[in-house]
Protein backbone atom coordinates (compact mmCIF):
# COMPACT_ATOMS: atom_id res chain seq x y z
CA UNK A 1 0.00 0.00 0.00
CA UNK A 2 1.23 3.28 -0.95
CA UNK A 3 1.43 4.32 2.87
CA UNK A 4 4.51 2.17 3.51
CA UNK A 5 6.18 3.97 1.14
CA UNK A 6 8.50 6.32 2.77
CA UNK A 7 6.88 9.50 3.19
CA UNK A 8 9.01 12.96 1.97
CA UNK A 9 9.70 15.32 4.41
CA UNK A 10 9.57 18.79 3.27
CA UNK A 11 10.82 22.38 3.39
CA UNK A 12 8.22 25.14 4.20
CA UNK A 13 9.26 27.97 4.86
CA UNK A 14 12.95 28.97 3.46
CA UNK A 15 13.96 29.74 -0.48
CA UNK A 16 10.89 29.36 -2.21
CA UNK A 17 8.18 27.53 0.21
CA UNK A 18 5.55 29.24 1.82
CA UNK A 19 2.23 27.81 2.88
CA UNK A 20 -0.54 30.80 3.60
CA UNK A 21 -4.19 31.18 4.28
CA UNK A 22 -4.08 28.38 7.28
CA UNK A 23 -2.65 25.35 4.87
CA UNK A 24 0.03 24.27 7.12
CA UNK A 25 2.72 21.57 6.68
CA UNK A 26 3.48 19.43 10.27
CA UNK A 27 4.51 16.28 10.44
CA UNK A 28 5.71 15.63 6.67
CA UNK A 29 2.06 16.95 5.92
CA UNK A 30 0.05 19.07 4.39
CA UNK A 31 -2.97 19.71 6.56
CA UNK A 32 -6.09 20.83 4.95
CA UNK A 33 -7.80 24.30 6.94
CA UNK A 34 -11.53 23.80 5.26
CA UNK A 35 -13.42 21.67 3.07
CA UNK A 36 -13.07 21.72 -0.57
CA UNK A 37 -11.61 20.77 -3.77
CA UNK A 38 -8.03 21.15 -4.12
CA UNK A 39 -5.83 21.20 -6.91
CA UNK A 40 -2.93 18.96 -5.57
CA UNK A 41 0.38 18.42 -6.79
CA UNK A 42 3.70 17.25 -6.70
CA UNK A 43 6.92 16.66 -8.60
CA UNK A 44 9.78 14.62 -7.67
CA UNK A 45 13.07 14.17 -9.32
CA UNK A 46 14.87 10.63 -9.21
CA UNK A 47 18.19 9.93 -9.97
CA UNK A 48 20.24 6.75 -9.73
CA UNK A 49 23.28 5.03 -11.02
CA UNK A 50 22.73 2.00 -13.63
CA UNK A 51 24.34 -0.49 -11.47
CA UNK A 52 22.39 -0.04 -8.29
CA UNK A 53 19.75 -1.92 -10.58
CA UNK A 54 16.65 -0.29 -9.89
CA UNK A 55 14.77 0.02 -12.49
CA UNK A 56 11.96 1.68 -11.28
CA UNK A 57 10.27 4.59 -9.70
CA UNK A 58 7.26 5.71 -7.91
CA UNK A 59 6.07 8.82 -6.38
CA UNK A 60 2.38 8.64 -4.92
CA UNK A 61 0.41 11.40 -3.44
CA UNK A 62 -1.62 9.95 -0.06
CA UNK A 63 -4.39 11.28 2.17
CA UNK A 64 -4.62 10.42 5.98
CA UNK A 65 -8.28 11.14 7.78
CA UNK A 66 -9.77 10.77 10.97
CA UNK A 67 -12.70 9.16 9.12
CA UNK A 68 -10.63 6.57 7.88
CA UNK A 69 -8.28 4.30 9.60
CA UNK A 70 -5.74 3.78 6.44
CA UNK A 71 -4.25 6.20 3.78
CA UNK A 72 -6.01 6.72 0.69
CA UNK A 73 -4.01 7.06 -2.93
CA UNK A 74 -4.75 10.03 -4.37
CA UNK A 75 -2.73 10.36 -7.20
CA UNK A 76 0.22 8.34 -8.57
CA UNK A 77 3.45 8.30 -11.41
CA UNK A 78 5.44 5.36 -11.58
CA UNK A 79 7.70 4.88 -14.14
CA UNK A 80 10.44 2.42 -15.16
CA UNK A 81 14.08 3.02 -16.02
CA UNK A 82 15.39 2.02 -18.99
CA UNK A 83 18.99 4.38 -19.41
CA UNK A 84 21.86 1.65 -20.17
CA UNK A 85 24.37 4.78 -19.29
CA UNK A 86 26.06 5.67 -16.32
CA UNK A 87 23.71 7.48 -14.71
CA UNK A 88 20.15 8.33 -14.70
CA UNK A 89 17.44 11.00 -13.87
CA UNK A 90 13.69 11.85 -14.33
CA UNK A 91 10.99 13.93 -13.01
CA UNK A 92 7.52 12.78 -11.93
CA UNK A 93 5.04 15.33 -11.71
CA UNK A 94 1.51 15.05 -10.76
CA UNK A 95 -1.62 17.41 -10.62
CA UNK A 96 -5.32 16.65 -10.00
CA UNK A 97 -8.51 18.22 -8.32
CA UNK A 98 -9.51 16.30 -5.32
CA UNK A 99 -12.26 16.98 -2.73
CA UNK A 100 -10.86 17.14 0.95
CA UNK A 101 -12.00 17.67 3.85
CA UNK A 102 -10.98 20.08 6.96
CA UNK A 103 -8.34 18.22 9.08
CA UNK A 104 -7.13 16.01 6.18
CA UNK A 105 -3.88 15.29 5.39
CA UNK A 106 -1.53 14.94 2.33
CA UNK A 107 1.63 13.26 2.02
CA UNK A 108 3.95 12.22 -0.43
CA UNK A 109 5.59 8.92 -0.79
CA UNK A 110 7.85 7.68 -2.87
CA UNK A 111 9.42 3.71 -3.99
CA UNK A 112 12.58 4.65 -2.81
CA UNK A 113 14.62 7.68 -0.50
CA UNK A 114 17.61 6.75 -1.80
CA UNK A 115 17.02 7.60 -5.55
CA UNK A 116 15.12 10.90 -4.70
CA UNK A 117 17.36 14.24 -5.58
CA UNK A 118 16.16 17.08 -3.40
CA UNK A 119 19.61 18.98 -3.84
CA UNK A 120 17.44 21.88 -5.45
CA UNK A 121 14.26 23.12 -4.39
CA UNK A 122 13.03 23.42 -8.25
CA UNK A 123 13.54 20.20 -9.00
CA UNK A 124 11.79 18.23 -6.01
CA UNK A 125 8.60 20.38 -4.86
CA UNK A 126 4.81 19.78 -3.11
CA UNK A 127 1.60 21.65 -3.12
CA UNK A 128 -2.03 22.65 -2.98
CA UNK A 129 -4.52 25.28 -3.27
CA UNK A 130 -8.17 25.76 -2.99
CA UNK A 131 -10.14 26.28 -6.21
CA UNK B 1 -34.30 30.59 -29.23
CA UNK B 2 -31.65 28.40 -27.12
CA UNK B 3 -28.54 26.83 -27.91
CA UNK B 4 -30.12 23.96 -28.84
CA UNK B 5 -32.38 24.58 -31.39
CA UNK B 6 -30.53 26.37 -34.16
CA UNK B 7 -31.62 25.33 -37.90
CA UNK B 8 -29.84 23.41 -39.98
CA UNK B 9 -26.57 25.18 -41.49
CA UNK B 10 -26.49 27.59 -38.55
CA UNK B 11 -24.34 27.61 -35.14
CA UNK B 12 -25.24 28.82 -31.60
CA UNK B 13 -22.81 32.13 -31.26
CA UNK B 14 -22.90 32.44 -27.41
CA UNK B 15 -21.45 35.57 -27.22
CA UNK B 16 -24.14 37.10 -29.38
CA UNK B 17 -26.45 34.93 -28.29
CA UNK B 18 -28.24 34.14 -31.50
CA UNK B 19 -27.83 31.47 -33.67
CA UNK B 20 -26.01 32.65 -37.24
CA UNK B 21 -24.40 30.78 -40.20
CA UNK B 22 -20.60 30.16 -40.49
CA UNK B 23 -18.51 31.82 -41.92
CA UNK B 24 -16.47 29.95 -44.89
CA UNK B 25 -13.42 28.05 -44.85
CA UNK B 26 -10.29 29.84 -44.74
CA UNK B 27 -11.88 32.72 -42.86
CA UNK B 28 -12.79 33.22 -38.72
CA UNK B 29 -15.95 35.03 -37.39
CA UNK B 30 -14.83 38.72 -36.32
CA UNK B 31 -18.17 39.84 -35.26
CA UNK B 32 -20.94 37.86 -35.42
CA UNK B 33 -24.59 38.53 -37.00
CA UNK B 34 -26.79 41.07 -35.46
CA UNK B 35 -29.65 38.68 -36.52
CA UNK B 36 -30.22 35.01 -38.10
CA UNK B 37 -30.89 36.50 -41.56
CA UNK B 38 -28.06 38.64 -41.68
CA UNK B 39 -24.30 37.72 -42.56
CA UNK B 40 -21.48 37.67 -39.64
CA UNK B 41 -18.54 40.49 -40.70
CA UNK B 42 -15.97 37.18 -41.78
CA UNK B 43 -12.32 37.96 -41.79
CA UNK B 44 -9.40 36.13 -43.35
CA UNK B 45 -7.21 33.50 -41.15
CA UNK B 46 -3.97 35.64 -40.50
CA UNK B 47 -0.96 34.53 -42.15
CA UNK B 48 -0.01 31.74 -40.35
CA UNK B 49 -2.92 30.34 -39.16
CA UNK B 50 -5.82 28.39 -41.05
CA UNK B 51 -9.52 27.05 -41.12
CA UNK B 52 -9.91 24.14 -43.39
CA UNK B 53 -14.45 24.23 -42.31
CA UNK B 54 -16.87 26.86 -42.33
CA UNK B 55 -17.05 27.06 -38.64
CA UNK B 56 -18.66 30.34 -36.17
CA UNK B 57 -15.11 30.63 -34.57
CA UNK B 58 -13.47 33.81 -33.43
CA UNK B 59 -10.24 32.61 -34.07
CA UNK B 60 -8.33 30.50 -36.39
CA UNK B 61 -5.80 27.59 -35.60
CA UNK B 62 -1.73 27.98 -35.79
CA UNK B 63 -0.55 26.35 -38.70
CA UNK B 64 2.30 23.49 -37.69
CA UNK B 65 5.39 23.64 -38.82
CA UNK B 66 7.50 20.95 -40.45
CA UNK B 67 10.44 19.51 -38.13
CA UNK B 68 13.48 20.52 -40.83
CA UNK B 69 15.94 20.17 -38.06
CA UNK B 70 15.24 16.09 -38.23
CA UNK B 71 14.61 15.90 -42.30
CA UNK B 72 10.96 16.50 -42.81
CA UNK B 73 10.30 18.94 -45.74
CA UNK B 74 7.24 20.50 -46.40
CA UNK B 75 5.05 19.12 -49.34
CA UNK B 76 2.29 21.64 -49.45
CA UNK B 77 2.73 24.99 -47.44
CA UNK B 78 0.02 26.28 -45.02
CA UNK B 79 -2.86 28.17 -46.49
CA UNK B 80 -6.06 29.83 -45.19
CA UNK B 81 -7.96 26.50 -45.40
CA UNK B 82 -4.80 23.48 -45.26
CA UNK B 83 -2.64 22.93 -42.95
CA UNK B 84 1.08 22.14 -43.35
CA UNK B 85 1.73 18.66 -44.74
CA UNK B 86 5.22 17.26 -44.32
CA UNK B 87 6.84 14.26 -45.61
CA UNK B 88 10.55 13.29 -45.65
CA UNK B 89 13.90 14.99 -47.61
CA UNK B 90 14.95 13.04 -50.13
CA UNK B 91 17.46 10.35 -49.34
CA UNK B 92 15.13 9.89 -46.39
CA UNK B 93 11.88 7.89 -45.76
CA UNK B 94 9.47 7.75 -43.13
CA UNK B 95 9.73 5.81 -39.44
CA UNK B 96 6.25 6.01 -37.98
CA UNK B 97 5.62 6.10 -34.53
CA UNK B 98 1.86 5.24 -34.14
CA UNK B 99 -0.24 3.28 -36.08
CA UNK B 100 -1.50 6.66 -38.29
CA UNK B 101 1.56 7.43 -39.07
CA UNK B 102 0.70 11.47 -37.83
CA UNK B 103 3.65 11.27 -35.78
CA UNK B 104 6.95 9.79 -37.98
CA UNK B 105 10.76 10.79 -38.34
CA UNK B 106 12.64 10.93 -41.13
CA UNK B 107 15.61 8.19 -41.35
CA UNK B 108 18.28 7.79 -44.14
CA UNK B 109 18.01 5.74 -46.64
CA UNK B 110 20.13 2.34 -46.69
CA UNK B 111 22.55 2.79 -49.75
CA UNK B 112 22.75 -0.58 -50.80
CA UNK B 113 26.71 -0.62 -51.71
CA UNK B 114 27.47 -3.21 -53.59
CA UNK B 115 24.16 -4.33 -54.45
CA UNK B 116 21.74 -4.02 -56.76
CA UNK B 117 18.39 -2.17 -55.56
CA UNK B 118 15.20 -4.70 -55.85
CA UNK B 119 13.12 -1.68 -54.58
CA UNK B 120 14.26 1.98 -54.57
CA UNK B 121 13.56 4.20 -51.54
CA UNK B 122 10.52 6.19 -51.20
CA UNK B 123 8.67 8.61 -48.89
CA UNK B 124 7.49 5.55 -46.90
CA UNK B 125 9.76 2.85 -47.25
CA UNK B 126 13.47 1.84 -47.00
CA UNK B 127 15.35 1.19 -49.96
CA UNK B 128 15.27 -3.09 -50.47
CA UNK B 129 18.80 -4.26 -51.39
CA UNK B 130 19.85 -7.45 -53.17
CA UNK B 131 20.56 -10.03 -50.75
CA UNK B 132 23.04 -11.07 -53.43
CA UNK B 133 26.36 -9.00 -54.14
CA UNK B 134 26.68 -7.41 -57.26
CA UNK B 135 29.29 -8.97 -59.83
CA UNK B 136 32.87 -8.05 -58.72
CA UNK B 137 31.86 -7.47 -55.33
CA UNK B 138 32.04 -10.20 -52.82
CA UNK B 139 30.33 -10.60 -49.29
CA UNK B 140 32.44 -9.90 -46.01
CA UNK B 141 30.12 -10.34 -43.25
CA UNK B 142 27.57 -8.15 -43.94
CA UNK B 143 29.01 -6.30 -46.35
CA UNK B 144 29.86 -6.97 -50.16
CA UNK B 145 33.33 -5.46 -51.05
CA UNK B 146 34.50 -4.41 -54.85
CA UNK B 147 36.91 -7.06 -55.90
CA UNK B 148 39.65 -4.20 -56.55
CA UNK B 149 39.65 -3.63 -52.93
CA UNK B 150 41.24 -6.90 -52.38
CA UNK B 151 44.39 -7.87 -52.13
CA UNK B 152 45.58 -11.53 -52.59
CA UNK B 153 46.37 -12.31 -48.60
CA UNK B 154 43.44 -10.13 -47.68
CA UNK B 155 41.03 -12.19 -50.00
CA UNK B 156 39.77 -15.14 -48.27
CA UNK B 157 37.60 -18.46 -49.67
CA UNK B 158 34.66 -15.92 -50.78
CA UNK B 159 36.61 -13.20 -51.98
CA UNK B 160 38.47 -15.99 -54.18
CA UNK B 161 35.44 -17.70 -55.48
CA UNK B 162 34.09 -14.14 -57.12
CA UNK B 163 37.01 -12.38 -57.15
CA UNK B 164 39.76 -15.02 -58.04
CA UNK B 165 39.04 -15.48 -61.61
CA UNK B 166 38.92 -11.84 -62.02
CA UNK B 167 42.02 -11.05 -60.24
CA UNK B 168 43.81 -13.26 -62.79
CA UNK B 169 42.57 -11.31 -65.72
CA UNK B 170 43.20 -7.95 -63.57
CA UNK B 171 39.41 -6.77 -64.56
CA UNK B 172 37.72 -6.09 -61.36
CA UNK B 173 35.09 -3.29 -63.15
CA UNK B 174 32.42 -2.18 -61.12
CA UNK B 175 28.84 -0.57 -62.28
CA UNK C 1 -5.67 13.68 -36.60
CA UNK C 2 -5.94 13.45 -33.26
CA UNK C 3 -9.36 12.63 -32.89
CA UNK C 4 -9.16 9.14 -34.84
CA UNK C 5 -6.77 8.05 -32.21
CA UNK C 6 -9.34 6.05 -29.46
CA UNK C 7 -11.37 7.67 -26.90
CA UNK C 8 -11.22 7.15 -23.25
CA UNK C 9 -13.61 6.56 -21.50
CA UNK C 10 -14.15 7.44 -17.47
CA UNK C 11 -15.90 7.06 -13.91
CA UNK C 12 -17.86 10.19 -13.05
CA UNK C 13 -18.97 9.07 -9.96
CA UNK C 14 -17.51 5.94 -7.79
CA UNK C 15 -14.24 6.09 -5.80
CA UNK C 16 -12.06 9.71 -6.36
CA UNK C 17 -14.25 10.96 -9.25
CA UNK C 18 -16.82 13.92 -9.15
CA UNK C 19 -18.38 16.55 -11.16
CA UNK C 20 -19.87 19.47 -10.01
CA UNK C 21 -20.13 23.05 -10.86
CA UNK C 22 -22.56 21.97 -14.13
CA UNK C 23 -19.48 20.05 -15.49
CA UNK C 24 -20.89 17.01 -16.57
CA UNK C 25 -19.61 13.78 -18.43
CA UNK C 26 -21.35 11.97 -20.94
CA UNK C 27 -20.51 10.13 -24.04
CA UNK C 28 -17.14 10.31 -23.18
CA UNK C 29 -16.62 13.76 -22.36
CA UNK C 30 -16.64 16.36 -20.25
CA UNK C 31 -19.01 19.34 -21.45
CA UNK C 32 -18.68 22.65 -20.42
CA UNK C 33 -21.29 24.47 -18.79
CA UNK C 34 -20.14 27.92 -19.06
CA UNK C 35 -17.77 29.50 -21.16
CA UNK C 36 -14.28 30.71 -20.12
CA UNK C 37 -10.77 29.58 -19.37
CA UNK C 38 -10.35 26.20 -18.04
CA UNK C 39 -7.29 24.85 -16.54
CA UNK C 40 -7.60 21.49 -17.87
CA UNK C 41 -5.34 18.51 -17.09
CA UNK C 42 -4.98 14.49 -17.97
CA UNK C 43 -3.04 12.09 -16.48
CA UNK C 44 -2.22 8.36 -18.10
CA UNK C 45 -0.34 5.75 -17.43
CA UNK C 46 0.94 3.22 -20.11
CA UNK C 47 2.33 0.09 -19.77
CA UNK C 48 3.66 -2.42 -21.84
CA UNK C 49 5.65 -5.91 -22.50
CA UNK C 50 8.76 -4.99 -24.58
CA UNK C 51 8.11 -7.82 -26.81
CA UNK C 52 4.67 -6.10 -27.70
CA UNK C 53 7.27 -3.56 -29.70
CA UNK C 54 5.25 -0.78 -29.42
CA UNK C 55 7.94 1.75 -29.42
CA UNK C 56 5.61 5.06 -28.37
CA UNK C 57 2.94 6.42 -26.66
CA UNK C 58 0.56 9.04 -26.65
CA UNK C 59 -1.96 11.12 -25.12
CA UNK C 60 -3.84 13.92 -26.61
CA UNK C 61 -6.74 16.64 -24.73
CA UNK C 62 -9.24 17.38 -27.72
CA UNK C 63 -12.05 19.62 -28.03
CA UNK C 64 -15.45 19.52 -30.04
CA UNK C 65 -17.30 22.09 -30.34
CA UNK C 66 -20.35 22.93 -32.26
CA UNK C 67 -18.82 25.98 -34.44
CA UNK C 68 -16.58 23.71 -35.95
CA UNK C 69 -16.90 20.22 -38.10
CA UNK C 70 -13.58 19.25 -36.74
CA UNK C 71 -11.63 18.22 -33.26
CA UNK C 72 -8.99 20.33 -32.06
CA UNK C 73 -6.39 18.70 -30.64
CA UNK C 74 -5.47 21.27 -27.24
CA UNK C 75 -2.75 19.29 -25.28
CA UNK C 76 -0.62 16.56 -25.99
CA UNK C 77 2.23 14.39 -24.87
CA UNK C 78 3.79 11.92 -26.60
CA UNK C 79 7.10 9.48 -25.76
CA UNK C 80 9.17 7.18 -27.32
CA UNK C 81 9.69 3.87 -24.95
CA UNK C 82 13.53 3.03 -24.34
CA UNK C 83 13.19 0.34 -21.85
CA UNK C 84 14.72 -3.17 -23.25
CA UNK C 85 13.86 -4.88 -19.87
CA UNK C 86 10.92 -7.26 -19.83
CA UNK C 87 8.33 -4.80 -19.40
CA UNK C 88 7.62 -1.13 -18.83
CA UNK C 89 4.98 1.58 -17.86
CA UNK C 90 5.43 5.48 -17.84
CA UNK C 91 3.03 8.38 -17.38
CA UNK C 92 2.46 11.13 -19.50
CA UNK C 93 0.87 14.43 -17.67
CA UNK C 94 -0.55 17.43 -19.21
CA UNK C 95 -2.70 20.47 -18.69
CA UNK C 96 -2.52 23.61 -19.46
CA UNK C 97 -5.05 26.64 -19.56
CA UNK C 98 -7.57 26.52 -22.56
CA UNK C 99 -10.38 29.19 -23.77
CA UNK C 100 -13.61 27.21 -24.04
CA UNK C 101 -16.97 28.07 -24.82
CA UNK C 102 -20.61 26.59 -23.02
CA UNK C 103 -21.59 23.11 -24.90
CA UNK C 104 -17.76 22.20 -25.89
CA UNK C 105 -16.46 18.64 -24.97
CA UNK C 106 -13.12 17.49 -23.88
CA UNK C 107 -12.04 14.03 -24.45
CA UNK C 108 -9.07 12.06 -24.15
CA UNK C 109 -6.97 10.40 -26.86
CA UNK C 110 -4.42 7.55 -26.67
CA UNK C 111 -2.31 5.97 -29.44
CA UNK C 112 -2.91 2.58 -28.42
CA UNK C 113 -5.78 1.76 -25.91
CA UNK C 114 -4.02 -1.57 -25.40
CA UNK C 115 -1.16 0.13 -23.62
CA UNK C 116 -2.93 2.51 -21.24
CA UNK C 117 -3.35 1.26 -17.29
CA UNK C 118 -6.43 1.72 -16.05
CA UNK C 119 -6.60 -0.75 -13.52
CA UNK C 120 -6.37 1.90 -10.41
CA UNK C 121 -8.16 5.27 -10.03
CA UNK C 122 -4.87 6.95 -8.80
CA UNK C 123 -2.78 6.32 -12.39
CA UNK C 124 -4.79 7.05 -15.12
CA UNK C 125 -7.21 10.81 -14.41
CA UNK C 126 -9.00 13.32 -16.07
CA UNK C 127 -10.12 16.78 -15.04
CA UNK C 128 -10.99 20.50 -15.31
CA UNK C 129 -11.63 23.67 -13.60
CA UNK C 130 -12.65 27.22 -14.11
CA UNK C 131 -10.41 30.07 -13.13
CA UNK D 1 22.77 29.01 -14.12
CA UNK D 2 19.52 28.57 -15.39
CA UNK D 3 19.23 31.76 -16.89
CA UNK D 4 22.60 30.43 -19.15
CA UNK D 5 20.33 28.14 -20.90
CA UNK D 6 18.94 29.62 -24.18
CA UNK D 7 15.38 31.40 -23.33
CA UNK D 8 12.49 30.17 -25.73
CA UNK D 9 10.39 32.27 -27.64
CA UNK D 10 6.24 32.18 -27.77
CA UNK D 11 3.68 32.92 -29.51
CA UNK D 12 1.31 35.01 -27.63
CA UNK D 13 -1.83 35.34 -30.33
CA UNK D 14 -2.55 32.80 -33.11
CA UNK D 15 -3.77 29.56 -32.67
CA UNK D 16 -4.88 28.68 -29.17
CA UNK D 17 -2.46 31.11 -27.81
CA UNK D 18 -4.13 34.22 -25.62
CA UNK D 19 -3.00 36.26 -22.93
CA UNK D 20 -5.55 38.35 -20.63
CA UNK D 21 -6.21 40.41 -17.61
CA UNK D 22 -3.41 42.00 -18.03
CA UNK D 23 -0.83 39.09 -18.55
CA UNK D 24 1.15 40.24 -20.83
CA UNK D 25 4.18 38.86 -23.32
CA UNK D 26 6.58 40.63 -24.37
CA UNK D 27 10.92 40.24 -25.28
CA UNK D 28 10.06 36.72 -24.60
CA UNK D 29 8.69 36.33 -21.09
CA UNK D 30 5.83 36.79 -19.62
CA UNK D 31 5.00 39.77 -17.44
CA UNK D 32 3.43 39.98 -13.98
CA UNK D 33 0.92 43.05 -13.72
CA UNK D 34 -0.06 41.73 -10.25
CA UNK D 35 1.37 40.67 -7.10
CA UNK D 36 0.13 37.28 -5.54
CA UNK D 37 0.37 33.80 -6.02
CA UNK D 38 0.24 32.10 -9.67
CA UNK D 39 0.17 28.32 -10.79
CA UNK D 40 2.70 28.83 -13.40
CA UNK D 41 3.19 26.03 -16.06
CA UNK D 42 5.49 24.70 -18.77
CA UNK D 43 5.83 21.65 -21.01
CA UNK D 44 8.47 21.18 -23.62
CA UNK D 45 8.53 18.25 -25.98
CA UNK D 46 11.75 17.20 -26.83
CA UNK D 47 13.04 15.36 -29.74
CA UNK D 48 16.24 14.02 -31.53
CA UNK D 49 18.12 11.41 -33.06
CA UNK D 50 19.98 8.65 -31.33
CA UNK D 51 23.36 9.49 -32.96
CA UNK D 52 23.25 12.98 -32.48
CA UNK D 53 24.08 11.33 -29.09
CA UNK D 54 22.76 14.06 -26.88
CA UNK D 55 21.89 12.22 -23.62
CA UNK D 56 19.51 15.06 -21.84
CA UNK D 57 17.52 17.05 -22.09
CA UNK D 58 16.11 20.06 -19.74
CA UNK D 59 13.28 22.90 -19.11
CA UNK D 60 13.68 25.45 -16.27
CA UNK D 61 11.06 28.06 -15.45
CA UNK D 62 13.37 31.21 -14.70
CA UNK D 63 11.94 34.31 -12.70
CA UNK D 64 13.78 38.05 -13.25
CA UNK D 65 13.11 40.68 -10.76
CA UNK D 66 13.96 44.15 -10.90
CA UNK D 67 14.60 43.56 -7.24
CA UNK D 68 17.51 41.18 -7.72
CA UNK D 69 20.50 40.96 -10.31
CA UNK D 70 19.92 37.25 -11.26
CA UNK D 71 17.63 35.25 -12.66
CA UNK D 72 16.17 32.53 -10.01
CA UNK D 73 15.46 29.15 -11.23
CA UNK D 74 11.87 28.57 -10.14
CA UNK D 75 10.52 24.74 -11.82
CA UNK D 76 13.50 22.14 -13.48
CA UNK D 77 12.61 19.05 -15.10
CA UNK D 78 15.22 17.12 -16.46
CA UNK D 79 15.85 13.95 -18.20
CA UNK D 80 18.60 11.49 -19.65
CA UNK D 81 17.65 10.01 -23.06
CA UNK D 82 17.87 6.34 -22.65
CA UNK D 83 15.97 5.44 -26.55
CA UNK D 84 18.53 3.27 -28.34
CA UNK D 85 16.00 3.20 -31.58
CA UNK D 86 16.38 5.74 -34.66
CA UNK D 87 14.96 8.43 -32.72
CA UNK D 88 13.14 9.44 -29.72
CA UNK D 89 10.33 11.96 -28.17
CA UNK D 90 9.80 13.12 -24.56
CA UNK D 91 7.65 16.14 -23.02
CA UNK D 92 8.67 17.52 -19.72
CA UNK D 93 6.04 19.12 -17.77
CA UNK D 94 6.23 21.40 -15.27
CA UNK D 95 3.86 23.32 -12.55
CA UNK D 96 3.62 24.58 -9.12
CA UNK D 97 2.43 27.88 -7.35
CA UNK D 98 5.19 30.43 -6.51
CA UNK D 99 4.75 33.77 -5.22
CA UNK D 100 5.60 36.76 -8.10
CA UNK D 101 5.52 40.23 -7.62
CA UNK D 102 4.12 42.58 -9.56
CA UNK D 103 6.68 43.57 -12.84
CA UNK D 104 8.54 40.05 -12.55
CA UNK D 105 9.38 38.59 -15.87
CA UNK D 106 8.81 34.38 -16.14
CA UNK D 107 10.79 32.74 -18.89
CA UNK D 108 11.38 29.10 -19.66
CA UNK D 109 14.94 27.69 -20.44
CA UNK D 110 15.51 24.91 -22.21
CA UNK D 111 19.23 22.44 -22.27
CA UNK D 112 19.32 22.67 -26.09
CA UNK D 113 17.13 24.73 -28.45
CA UNK D 114 18.18 22.87 -31.24
CA UNK D 115 15.95 19.16 -29.34
CA UNK D 116 12.68 21.54 -29.01
CA UNK D 117 9.74 19.99 -31.01
CA UNK D 118 8.32 23.17 -31.83
CA UNK D 119 6.37 22.41 -35.17
CA UNK D 120 2.84 21.64 -33.12
CA UNK D 121 1.12 24.78 -30.56
CA UNK D 122 -0.33 21.60 -28.76
CA UNK D 123 3.47 19.53 -27.93
CA UNK D 124 5.42 22.88 -26.17
CA UNK D 125 3.21 25.32 -24.01
CA UNK D 126 4.27 27.66 -21.28
CA UNK D 127 1.60 29.91 -18.80
CA UNK D 128 0.42 30.94 -15.32
CA UNK D 129 -3.11 32.19 -13.89
CA UNK D 130 -3.31 34.32 -10.86
CA UNK D 131 -4.84 32.13 -7.85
Amino acid sequence: VGSHMPILQWEDKRGLAFTKNNLSYSSNALVIPVSGDYYVYAQVTFRGLIENSTKFSAVTITKVTDSYPEPTKLLMGTKTVSENSHSWIQPIYLGAVVSLEVGDKLMVNVSDIKLVDYTQEHKTFFGAFLL
Amino acid sequence: VTRFSCPAGMNWIGTAHRCCEPCPAGTFVNKPCTSPEKKNDCRPCPAGTFRTQPNTLSKCQACYECDRQAFQSVLSNCSAISNVACGCEPGHFRVCLDKLCSEFSCRKCQPCTGRLIQRPCSEAQDTLCDSSCKPNFYREGDECRPCHTSTLDTCGKECQQVCGSNNDQGSGLEY
